[in-house]
């Protein structure tokens, strides 16, 4: 077994973990395990990245998608104390709206990708494959705080938003 | 079959450490626990445990086995599932983060790229085995300390993370080997960065849930916090995730700050004859178990202290190798491995140290120290080691550059102190601190 | 899954509740309520809006069992109200039936009572001290304060045969006299024990996290605690310099110097200062008295049935928690007609609710400790 | 080497799931994190064609989405607790007064 | 031994035959009170006499007495390091008026004389039982209530046993 094969094997295995996860997120009842999901999916996501090389997303996505973010959701989700909310109706009634809308969504999109894989439409050329460094944190850092320098900053910028936002609408008193 | 068995050779070392790691793990741990007792009985004019093998050796063996045997509960109204898997979750992260620690230039089982980036990744998911264990034992003692530890670590990774890329800054790469190799010429990163390695040290408590910062299983207020409801085998689990991460950010320090596993003052020849310590250090131990053997009260315990004497004598063997000239290769690696393990237990000592001596914050003073005072210096640190980088680029020597960036980095901590202690002088009821975390 | 926010205990289901208040039951089982106190409180977050004492799990009915007691035979009992101070309780009460009696003990009885009394007082603090110490998060202490308490229950063994439910002295004076190198053993504590209080001090009154978790908290103004009945070193912490010992003495008190230690703010932080000096001002009594006992009977003139005249008598004394009063009606016979037992720990309880309102759920620990109260006495 | 159109794949999937459960689900907490999983697989298209094209810029437009993530959780999650506190509801259809 | 010192005088100038008896008993100031006026003499007591202090509130029961019981109020002054004993007689079923707007501290210890004697104390914030079970039936400090006595009933449906005893 190759280190080849054993990437494609996690890749597979993490796509459909990544699905499942998915899946049960959007179906179950209980918020709490719709959120255990989401983060069993955003960690396959993770995975993926890691079969793509990307080691740094991949670290980035745990620490603040999984790590941050998702704290935050289950933070809040026993905050807010949703055991009534468990007993109402979790789903509303325009499930075949969305399955339409869903359906036509997924029809244009695969079509657009199953083209691409051969000589298709959407017409992906092949890449440079095996040209990104596997120094991937140098690159990464070298590209943001060069080429990227300003939107690194408006990034920041939003963050602090956020956050003042955040405290302002929290507060008790207004 | 010959794909399993390439599979096998190509990972066999990285296999063999992950084996040995997941099995060794919970015994060390143990130990970890009674090193715990027999230091806080010293402190506190006792003995500690002594019945269990001779000055109570087997006591962790014995624990184990009780809370393996012991009845597991499982609250009416528990989430079960989650309550069952919760404690899998934090034992499973406090592992995987040794995966990229490395004990000695030989002992890794993955020399990643991102091996810091991914420690600190891989160990903040534990705080979903806290956070889902509170709130799935249904209990309030379990909510609010489960509330508490998530508010808590977020705050205090910040603060840890930023301490950690002062290090990182110093090393310029994020793999744990390298940044041990970049200190083995000079000096350890701990006397270039004093401030950071403080830093560290005290959200590293903070992080573990040790005392003083240990709110979230507050025995006094909480009752045992999200491991309220938790009996058995489960609570043992949580326990080991807890030592587990303490062995875990006490490697973390040993490799950014305190030289990994490079013997002390390694650069200075006149101190070689140090290389003598690790086999003289177990030989010594050695001695004192066999000294004590015949004073015990029962064979069975005499047997057993003499079989400790035994590996230890076996280890100063060990250590002594490299001394063979044939051997002389495994110095690095076996060495390695003694100075490393040394300076992780005098870590964890210092944990010991504090817990025994400090009384426990409440949870507003915590939050405050943590916004007010450790995130606001660890990011001056940061910008200090910054400037201290520059200087040095700019071919400054080393003490006039040093001087001025923990100086300054030192005057701001200062200056902190006594904007808190202006606050402080206000009694009465303390102010909404719900609103710290945001 | 059941809606959580009502669960716990009957009768939280009339209780309105905001959107975020939760309802925690603080015993009657827990870690930090020093017996089997339950502190119902209502929490906003982590800040308590609303608390409720509920006591009497241990409520033995000690004041009728006296009215079937003979005075004599109701003396082992008072020992098990306060059982860390049993010494105290047992001298309040025979106190008050000599006094209702109209009987004296003998001056050599007096001295040794002061003497094993205020070794008593030092062994209630060192208790209180090692257990508010672990609440607010200090293991150490409680070690350090149970080897010391150690000895001084040693001293009571070696006297009267008893640790910790002593029943000490008889009404009219003693049944046993000092043993020999009583006075040695004694002073060779007292000496010793004046760097101990240093040892407790070096490791908490100076330590920032403990003057953090207990300056401001728990603050009981001089006003409010006389209008709440706060005695002891409750009282004493805010600022109110009264102490029975000197205000109506009892037992060789007067023979004594010895100072009121008084706190300032009447936060927690001064309940400790005060409770730490009066060991030490417990300790210099203790010095003073052992060099000089003097000679003579330890019993007085007691008959061997007691039958008072009818009346009734109030009697307190300063034990370590507070005001230790017995109030007893006799109706001429061998039996008592009414004890009532004014238990300190009882009425400084009562301040809890008012003292932690505001505060954290960590505070409420701390303020608990702080009132020093022991449920035996609470509930009687 | 996995072909890109797998990666693709996936990413469809957990967008058109994401698109599902934000307009099935009346819970918003849910809604919210069915957003997260549609910008989820956005970050896998964009890592996916970073390493198609060898150019790194991809991962860090992924950097950008989880911070923009991160904002959108935190304001989410703000808007939602303090409707909570005046409503005690978390349910998207019961959210329908302009003022109250 | 009947009292009539100064004190005493001051209170029989203040509210006159509202002030039933006085008397001196091993030293102690010993005062009846009507027990209508109860809590105004309380005020009197602690605003200009200065018994700021509520050292004990507690009860006796006289059953043979017409009115049977005795509440008693044992006051303290700081100022004049002074002890004073206030006593009320209440009958079976007659209720006294609550003293707790003058001294915080007769909160619990009217719930104790209401859980022990059944005494009611009128105008009291929240009077129920306090060592006591909520639910408990009689009065254990009275004298007709024997010591082996107990409420069974409540004994067996809480605890499921038989007997206490």
């Amino acid at each position: 077994m190759t280190p080849t094969q054993i990437s494609q094997i996690a890749f597979y295995f993490f796509a459909g973990l990544a699905v499942l996860g998915a899946i049960l997120t959007v179906t179950v009842r209980n918020v709490v395990h719709s959120a255990i999901f989401l983060i069993t999916s955003l960690l396959a996501t993770a995975g993926i990245f890691l079969t793509l090389g990307a080691q740094f997303v991949f670290a980035v996505q745990i620490i603040l998608y999984v790590g941050g973010i998702m704290v935050l959701f289950i933070f809040v989700i026993m905050l807010v104390n949703l055991d009534v909310a468990l007993h109402q109706l979790q789903f509303n009634r325009q499930g075949w709206v969305a399955g339409l809308l869903a359906l036509v969504l997924a029809s244009q999109l695969g079509f657009a990708i199953w083209f691409a894989r051969g000589e298709g439409s959407l017409d992906i050329p092949a890449g440079r494959t095996g040209a990104l460094s596997p120094q991937n944190v140098e690159q990464f850092g070298l590209a943001l705080f060069e080429k990227y320098a300003l939107p690194f900053e408006i990034a920041s910028v939003l963050l602090l938003v956020a956050l003042i936002g955040a405290v302002v609408m929290t507060k008790k008193r207004v | 079959m010959s794909a399993l068995l390439e599979f096998l050779k190509t990972y066999m070392w990285p296999l063999i450490f992950a084996l040995v790691i997941v099995g060794v793990l919970p015994l060390l741990a143990g130990y970890v626990v009674l090193m715990e007792r027999k230091v806080m009985a010293d402190m506190q004019a006792r003995l500690g445990p002594m019945r269990v093998g001779p000055h109570g050796l087997l006591q962790p063996i014995a624990d184990a086995l009780k809370l393996l045997i012991k009845e597991d509960i499982i609250p009416e109204n528990a989430d079960k599932l989650v309550f069952w898997f919760a404690p899998v979750i934090s034992v499973t992260a406090a592992m995987l983060a040794y995966s990229a620690l490395a004990i000695g230039p030989f002992f890794q089982i993955a020399e990643l790229n991102i091996g810091l980036l991914f420690i600190v990744a891989v160990s903040s998911m534990g705080i979903f085995g806290i956070i889902l264990g509170g709130w799935a034992s249904n209990s309030h003692y379990s909510l609010l300390g489960a509330l508490r530890s998530t508010a808590q670590m977020i705050s205090y990774e910040t603060a840890a993370g930023l301490a950690l890329v002062g290090g990182v800054l110093l090393a310029g790469t994020l793999s744990t080997q390298k940044i041990v190799q970049a200190q083995q010429g000079g000096t350890w990163f701990v006397f270039v960065a004093p401030i950071g390695f403080f830093l560290y040290l005290v959200a590293s408590i903070a992080e573990t849930n040790r005392a003083p910062f240990d709110l979230p299983e507050a025995e006094s207020e909480l009752v045992a916090g999200y491991m309220t409801e938790y009996s058995g085998f489960r609570w043992a689990v949580y326990f080991l995730a807890e030592y587990a991460n303490m062995i875990v950010v006490a490697s973390i320090a040993t490799t950014l700050f305190l030289g990994g596993w490079l013997r002390p003052f390694g650069s200075i020849a006149a101190l070689d004859f140090l290389d003598f310590f690790p086999p003289l250090c177990f030989l010594g131990v050695a001695g004192y178990c066999f000294y004590r053997t015949p004073k015990q009260p029962e064979p069975i315990q005499s047997g057993v202290m003499a079989l400790f004497g035994g590996l230890c004598l076996l280890l100063a063997a060990a250590m002594a190798l490299p001394f063979v000239p044939a051997f002389a290769a495994s110095k690095a690696g076996v060495h390695g491995a003694f100075w490393f393990l040394l300076k992780v237990s005098l870590y964890i000592y210092s944990f010991m140290w504090i817990r025994f001596t400090f009384p426990r914050f409440r949870f507003d003073q915590l939050m405050k120290l943590g916004w007010y005072f450790m995130i606001p210096l660890s990011i001056v640190n940061v910008l200090g080691l910054g400037v201290y980088k520059v200087l040095r680029q700019l071919q400054w020597s080393r003490w006039p550059a040093f001087l001025l960036t923990t100086g300054g980095t030192l005057l701001v901590a200062i200056w902190l102190v006594w904007l808190a202690q202006r606050k402080v002088a206000v009694p009465g009821p303390v102010g909404d601190m719900t609103e710290a975390e945001g | 899954m059941a809606d959580t926010r009502i669960s716990g205990f009957p009768g939280a289901e009339q209780t309105v509740l905001g959107a975020d208040e939760i309802i925690i039951n603080m015993g009657p089982q827990h870690p930090s309520t020093h017996g089997v106190l339950r502190v119902k409180l209502r929490l906003d977050g982590e800040r308590i809006v609303d608390s409720e004492c509920i006591i009497g799990y241990l409520h033995r009915g000690v004041e009728k069992i006296a009215e079937h007691r003979s005075y004599q035979q109701f003396g082992p009992y008072v020992d098990r109200m306060d059982y860390v101070a049993a010494v105290s309780n047992g001298l309040g009460y025979c106190e008050a039936v000599e006094k209702l009696l109209g009987a004296e003990a003998p001056m050599r009885a007096k001295v040794v009572r002061t003497i094993l009394t205020e070794l008593q007082r030092i062994s209630s603090h060192l208790l209180w001290l090692g257990t508010h110490a672990i609440d607010i998060g200090a293991l150490t202490p409680l070690f350090y304060c149970l080897r010391e308490r150690e000895e001084i229950l040693k001293i009571f063994e070696k006297y009267c045969g008893a640790r910790l439910t002593t029943h000490a002295f008889r009404i009219g004076g003693l049944q046993y006299d000092t043993y020999d190198g009583f006075e040695q053993e004694v002073k060779r504590f007292c000496l010793d024990f004046v760097h101990r209080v240093d040892e407790y001090e070096q490791l908490l009154t100076e330590n920032r996290i403990w003057i953090a978790r207990t300056k401001g908290v728990g603050v009981l103004t001089a006003a409010d605690a006389i209008d709440m009945g706060a005695t002891g070193p409750v009282l004493r912490g805010s600022g109110v310099k009264w102490d029975i010992r000197k205000a109506m003495p009892y037992a060789a008190y007067d023979k004594y110097d010895f100072e009121i230690p008084i706190g300032k703010n009447g936060d927690t932080y001064d309940r400790y200062v005060v409770r730490m000096q009066e060991m030490r001002q417990s300790n210099r009594i203790c010095l003073q008295a052992i060099e000089d006992i003097p000679a003579g009977p330890i019993m007085g003139k007691v008959g061997k049935v007691l039958k008072p005249p009818v009346g009734e008598v109030y009697h307190s004394i300063e034990a370590p928690k507070g005001e230790l009063g017995y109030y007893i009606v006799s109706d001429g016979t061998t039996q008592p007609y009414r004890v009532r037992i004014r238990p300190p720990s009882f009425i400084n309880l009562e301040a809890l609710d008012k003292m932690i309102k505001g505060h954290l759920v960590a505070d409420v620990v701390a303020i608990i400790g702080t009132l020093d109260i022991v449920l035996g006495e609470v509930d009687r | 080497m996995i072909p890109i159109g797998h990666y693709l794949f996936v990413s469809l999937a957990l967008f058109i799931i994401g698109v599902i459960g934000v307009l099935t689900r009346r819970n918003v907490i849910i809604i919210l994190m069915s957003i997260e999983l549609i910008l989820n697989a956005v970050n896998i298209n964009l890592v996916a064609f970073s390493r198609h094209w060898a150019n790194v810029d991809g991962q860090i437009f992924t950097l950008f989405i989880i911070t923009d993530a991160a904002a959108e959780a935190a304001v989410g999650l703000g808007i939602i607790i303090a409707f909570f506190k005046n409503r005690e509801t978390v349910l998207a259809d019961e959210m329908d007064l302009l003022k109250w | 031994m009947a009292l009539d010192n100064d004190l005493v005088k001051r209170f029989k100038a203040r509210f006159g035959d509202k002030i039933r008896e006085a008397w001196t008993d091993r030293k102690q100031a010993i005062l009846v009170v009507d027990r209508e006026s109860l809590s105004e003499i309380a005020v009197y007591c602690r605003d200009d006499e200065s018994f700021d202090y509520l050292v004990d509130l507690t009860a006796v029961d006289w059953p043979k007495r017409e009115k049977r019981f005795d509440v008693v109020l044992n006051l303290y002054s700081f100022k004049k390091n002074e002890r004073l004993r206030l006593k009320a007689y209440a009958g079976e079923g007659e209720s006294c008026p609550s003293v707790t707007g003058v001294w915080s501290t007769a909160n619990w210890l009217e719930r104790e004389a209401y859980d022990m004697f059944g005494i009611v104390f009128e105008g009291h914030p929240g009077l129920k039982r306090i060592l006591l079970p909520d639910e408990w039936q009689g009065h254990p400090l009275r004298k007709d209530y024997d010591i082996l006595t107990q409420d069974t009933a409540w004994v067996r449906e809480n605890l499921g046993i038989e007997s206490g005893q």
